[in-house]
């Protein structure tokens, strides 16, 4: 009985339709919280004591990076899962992963050195979290490399599957590596917000982009979802059931 | 309003930052929606190939 | 026609161990028959550190300090280019194939064909490497500690881009795409490697760097052939 | 004896748009030779790939001695050989030491045997030269010699009498009979009429998708 | 069966440079359809570049010392690994014995598949070298001789590359020995590339390295086709 | 016409150090199919590449219309076809594109010539698959449709028939019948009989060294 739900969801017709279902309601709720963040952040929160103005680019920088790692999680995991029980609909999952999390990562890194302009006068600086992002962008573009110069669809996902798992057992590795080959060298990092913590009026707009954007991440992946779990298909019947539509 | 704008004289790294991020956002939605429409393209011509009579 | 032993050819089958040895000793004589291939990671590792001297400065003072980084990244490189050829050449010609087919445990098949691979590329690099690291100014005390880190180094990289290797297989011109799945994963020895020099370099203990590559090339050993089988089984369909 | 047997239901497989094999099922027994034909294109090489599990069917499923084949692939691939379009040789060894290692990894095997079976399949004036030089009809004659010496009671071959010449034709057709006089089971793709005796050819006819 | 046009081939016979522009198409064609082809030269760039701050210092302002030597060693590897395949593939599927035999110079062709090779590795790696050297901490003023010394190094380079690649066709595992062929040769390029780099990063006049670059990319366009073509012969033999 | 004529003299040629090539002569005149046979290692395929001038010999001369083809490789090249043992395509391209490059390198060629002669050679059903996909019969018959489109006078066809179903040996037959017919030179290595009218065909046995 437990177990329902898992066989459920490895349904390719259930999934399809729950997609179809869910998409709008994460969709718009996800654009809500995200015009609430942008006004709390633009308009509400008080220009910080130091940065000034420019510290407003935390609504979009963090979110963004946020997103990165979230997006890799997910991918993994739902690779492993696909990998191991031979799951059809995970593998969906982490195919659609991809191309979010890479595209995330890369504004991530803009924003964050965008910001570091101003801040420490500098573009780029090879501190440990940059560093470490930088590598995890080069993560997203071996894993979609490796998927698309695979043809077979089948095969392109259990070939990603692995390297996604073997990926995600380097990442605290890489992050680690990285903060140690740092600590060795330099004083100590650069990227802090100089103060405990943020007022509320920063801070709540803060978590409403985050929040957004997870949920914003949940639409962008049911629609994905759909695509991925049509090109596996070929059992007619629902399919055909589901074009009609 | 200019005040605005001018986001206190980082408007040259705050704007592009939020521009950039939405054209992301923007374009993820996007690449999801012509994905999808592909798919059932593909899905589509893959069922009229195996009702052809064989 | 030999009278058949259609029926009984379990009776005389051939050990997992055995089997792993009859690969090993295969690639290594593929090697010497072509002995050029024994040379080239070498000379290849060799020009790429003589390339630093000529691109960016000639004294043996500020060489010194860069020699760590240098060393690394030729022999991260050296090594690299000969990976993509780990499994290609027995995939094209269809004896992965027959390993795959062959009722042995494919894993240890490719552990032993990683083994060869390091035997090969990696220890004629960690015996090269001091030489390298003095031609760059690194002093004769230094030797044994950088003959270490390179043994461990290698080691770890072989089993790591054996996995990179099996991925890449059915994938024409995957040598770029090798270097770009591996690459990102191999920084943390790339980190530890360089670290490890240049402590022995400066006369420093070695061991923290040392620890941590041992701690990644036993977690290679036993991961990394399981993941590489994987890999292969996938690229073979 | 009776029970050696391969068995195949239902076998759909796509490759890309195509579905290949279209609920493919057959049956070979010990002492059958079974002969896939079919035009170019018609999925005989896809149905050999998928019988010895390279490939996974997204159907169907194939036993062996009545048991599923998964359920332990490591005790099917030990009693089967597959003898691909190519010769899995190495071209920088010579044939003897192809033989040795090739065959060496799944049983002892003696360097008096390794000559004897290429002897048999006429490869004999050339064991000991690099398979790089050798011609197209002189490779697929070693690899006949490593069927021989595998020893396994599953032959699964593509088309074996490519490159040969009428002698080594008529070579594969002895070599085939032997093999199911013995008890084996041949599962062969041919475009040209084996040259076995018909009382034990089977025929499987595939269609183009 | 069609009527046979037999006796009369020349009729509409292709003039050379439709042949080569036939050539360049494909090889663009060919490219583009597998886009990865496109992006690995440049991220393989771009992890060279990540991997010396890595294994030598975060410092921007030492990384600033070195990172015309670094530049140039990351492009002259990649454009290297990318210059295995330049005739690679063709040899194997058998379409390079066909260009042999096509009434066609094979100076000609060849001359077309490396131009192409250089619009598909070349010209990326010199748009991208910029944010590369920007990461190493060259000023934003060093951009364009930046840009142009890489664009004649790349081009000079694959020029000469494509009479390695061509000598060691027949060779297995080629690509390490095209390297120990090549790189001895592109030392030149790597000398005044760096320096040209190193002019404009001080905001200096990059002249001088410039013409040289200049005048070996001239002698590469005269002479490395016809090389090319020679050494294609014979390891098609 | 009667000019049209290749002819070599006296060939000799080594490989190692076994003496493949060892005083061949041969004369194919126009509307003459030239068969090669021989056993497997006698030098067939040795013997075609040295005719187009891949190889060189170490003695012996070859003439094209009475001009020996040293003189001007290019001219003799652009006169003939050589099909060997792989077909020469791009696996990442379809067949049309295949085709389009091939020939386009050699003369001006429309979609619609190149349509034709796919269908004529049994692949037009697959002229907009990239050749990966393809199996090996589908690959073969794609490269007949590139000796259709050459239309050049000499083919150098080396076990052309390799990988086809029986109605594509046909097919090759009736190619090379159509060919001679227009008066076009066909030197063919086989094992297998051509399905060819007797009356054009000449034998010319090579025997192992
Ligand atoms: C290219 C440059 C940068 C990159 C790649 C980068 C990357 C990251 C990453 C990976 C996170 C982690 C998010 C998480 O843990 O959830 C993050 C968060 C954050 N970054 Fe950056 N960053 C960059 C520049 C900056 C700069 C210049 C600042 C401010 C001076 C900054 C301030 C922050 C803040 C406030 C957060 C969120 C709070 C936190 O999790 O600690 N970042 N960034
Ligand atoms: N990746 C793919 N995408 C699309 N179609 C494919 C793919 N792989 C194989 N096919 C098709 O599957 C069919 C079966 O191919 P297969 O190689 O099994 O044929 P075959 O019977 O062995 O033919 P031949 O006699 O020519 O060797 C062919 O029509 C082929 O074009
Ligand atoms: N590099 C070499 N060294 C030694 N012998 C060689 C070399 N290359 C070819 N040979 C030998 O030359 C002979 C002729 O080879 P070739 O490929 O021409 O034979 P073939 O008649 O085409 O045979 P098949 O019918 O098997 O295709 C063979 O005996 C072969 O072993
Ligand atoms: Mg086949
Ligand atoms: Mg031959």
């Amino acid at each position: 009985m437990a177990w329902t739900w898992f066989h459920r969801l490895a349904s390719p017709p259930h999934v399809y339709r729950l997609a179809e279902r869910l998409t709008p309601w994460f969709a718009w709720s996800s654009a809500l919280l995200i015009l609430a963040g942008l006004y709390g952040g633009l308009v509400l929160a008080p220009p910080d004591y130091q940065q000034g103005e420019g510290f407003r680019i935390i609504y979009v920088h963090a979110p963004s990076a946020w997103m990165s790692l979230m997006v890799y999680t997910v991918m993994a995991v739902a690779a492993a899962v696909g990998l191991i029980w031979r799951m059809k609909v995970a593998h969906a999952v982490a195919a659609s992963c991809a191309p979010v999390g890479a595209s995330f990562t890369l504004a991530a890194l803009v924003t964050g050195s965008l910001w570091g302009r101003p801040m420490w006068g500098t573009y780029w600086e090879w501190d440990p979290r940059l560093t470490s992002e930088l590598i995890l962008l080069f993560l997203y573009l071996g894993y979609m490399g490796l998927r698309s110069a695979t043809e077979d669809v089948q095969r392109a996902d259990r070939a990603s599957a692995v390297l996604a798992v073997v990926g995600v057992v380097n990442v605290p590795i890489i992050h680690y590596s990285v903060l140690w080959w740092n600590s060795l060298h330099q004083a100590p990092s650069v990227m802090k917000l100089d103060k405990p913590s943020m007022p509320l009026d920063m801070l709540v707009p803060l978590l409403l982009m985050l929040l957004g954007f997870t949920l914003y991440f949940v639409a962008i992946l049911l629609m994905r979802l759909r695509g991925e779990v049509l090109s596996r298909e070929r059992n007619a019947s629902w399919v055909k059931e589901a074009l009609s539509r | 309003m200019m005040e605005f704008l001018e986001m206190g004289g980082y408007a040259r790294y705050v704007w592009p930052s939020y521009a950039l991020t939405f054209a992301v956002v923007i374009l993820n939605v996007v690449w999801a929606r012509r994905a999808l429409a592909r798919s059932r393209e593909q899905a589509r011509r893959r069922l009229a190939m195996q009702e052809e009579p064989t | 026609m030999s009278t058949s032993t259609v029926m009984q050819p379990a009776a005389s089958s051939t050990s997992a161990l055995t089997a792993a040895r009859l690969v090993l000793e295969r690639d290594l004589r593929l090697a010497f028959r072509k002995r050029e291939q024994l040379v080239q990671p070498l000379a290849f590792f060799a020009i790429v550190t003589t390339l630093f001297p000529l691109s960016i400065t000639p004294e043996l003072s500020r060489l010194r300090e860069i020699a760590p980084g240098v060393l690394w990244v030729a022999a991260l490189l050296s090594s690299l280019l000969a990976l993509e050829f780990l499994f290609r050449d027995d995939a094209q010609d269809g004896t992965l194939e027959q390993y795959a087919l062959s009722g042995q445990s494919l894993t240890w098949l490719l552990f032993a064909k990683t083994a060869a691979h390091w035997l090969l590329t990696g220890l004629p690099l960690s015996l090269a490497a001091p030489f390298a690291a003095g031609a760059l100014g690194a002093p004769a005390s230094a030797w044994t500690g950088i003959v270490a880190s390179v043994v461990l180094g290698t080691l770890a990289l072989s089993l790591l881009g054996a996995i990179g290797a099996g991925l890449t297989l059915g994938v024409k011109r995957g040598g770029v795409l090798l270097s770009l799945l591996v690459l990102p994963l191999a920084m943390p020895i790339l980190i530890f490697g360089s670290q490890a020099t240049e402590l022995a370099m400066k006369g420093a203990s070695i061991a923290a760097p040392m620890y941590l590559l041992a701690a990644l090339t036993v977690l290679g050993v036993t991961l990394a052939p399981i993941a590489a089988a994987a890999a292969v089984r996938i690229s073979l369909e | 004896m009776s029970d050696v047997c391969l068995q195949a239901e239902n076998l759909h497989l796509w490759r890309g748009d195509r579905h290949v094999l279209r609920g493919v099922g057959l049956t070979a027994r010990a002492g059958e030779v079974l002969q896939v034909v079919g035009a170019n294109g018609a999925g005989k090489t896809t149905l050999l790939r998928t019988l010895c599990g390279m490939i996974q069917p997204e159907e169907g499923r194939i036993t062996w001695a009545g048991r599923d084949v998964r359920e332990d692939l490591h005790a099917f691939h030990a009693q089967l050989a597959y003898l691909g379009h190519e010769a899995p040789l190495k071209a920088e060894l010579t044939a003897r030491e192809n033989l040795r290692y090739w065959i060496g990894m799944r049983r002892r095997v003696s360097p008096a045997e390794i000559d004897r079976a290429l002897e048999q399949t006429g490869a004999g004036a050339v064991r000991e030269r690099l398979v790089r030089t050798m011609s197209a009809g002189q490779k697929r004659r070693v690899a006949l010699a490593g069927l021989l010496l595998l020893s396994v009671p599953l032959w699964l071959l593509d088309e074996p009498t490519t490159n040969l010449d009428t002698e080594g034709q008529a070579l594969v057709g002895r070599m085939i009979e032997e093999q199911v006089r013995a008890g084996g089971i041949v599962v062969a793709a041919v475009h040209h009429a084996l040259m076995v005796a018909p009382e034990r050819l089977k025929r499987l006819e595939l269609s183009s998708p």
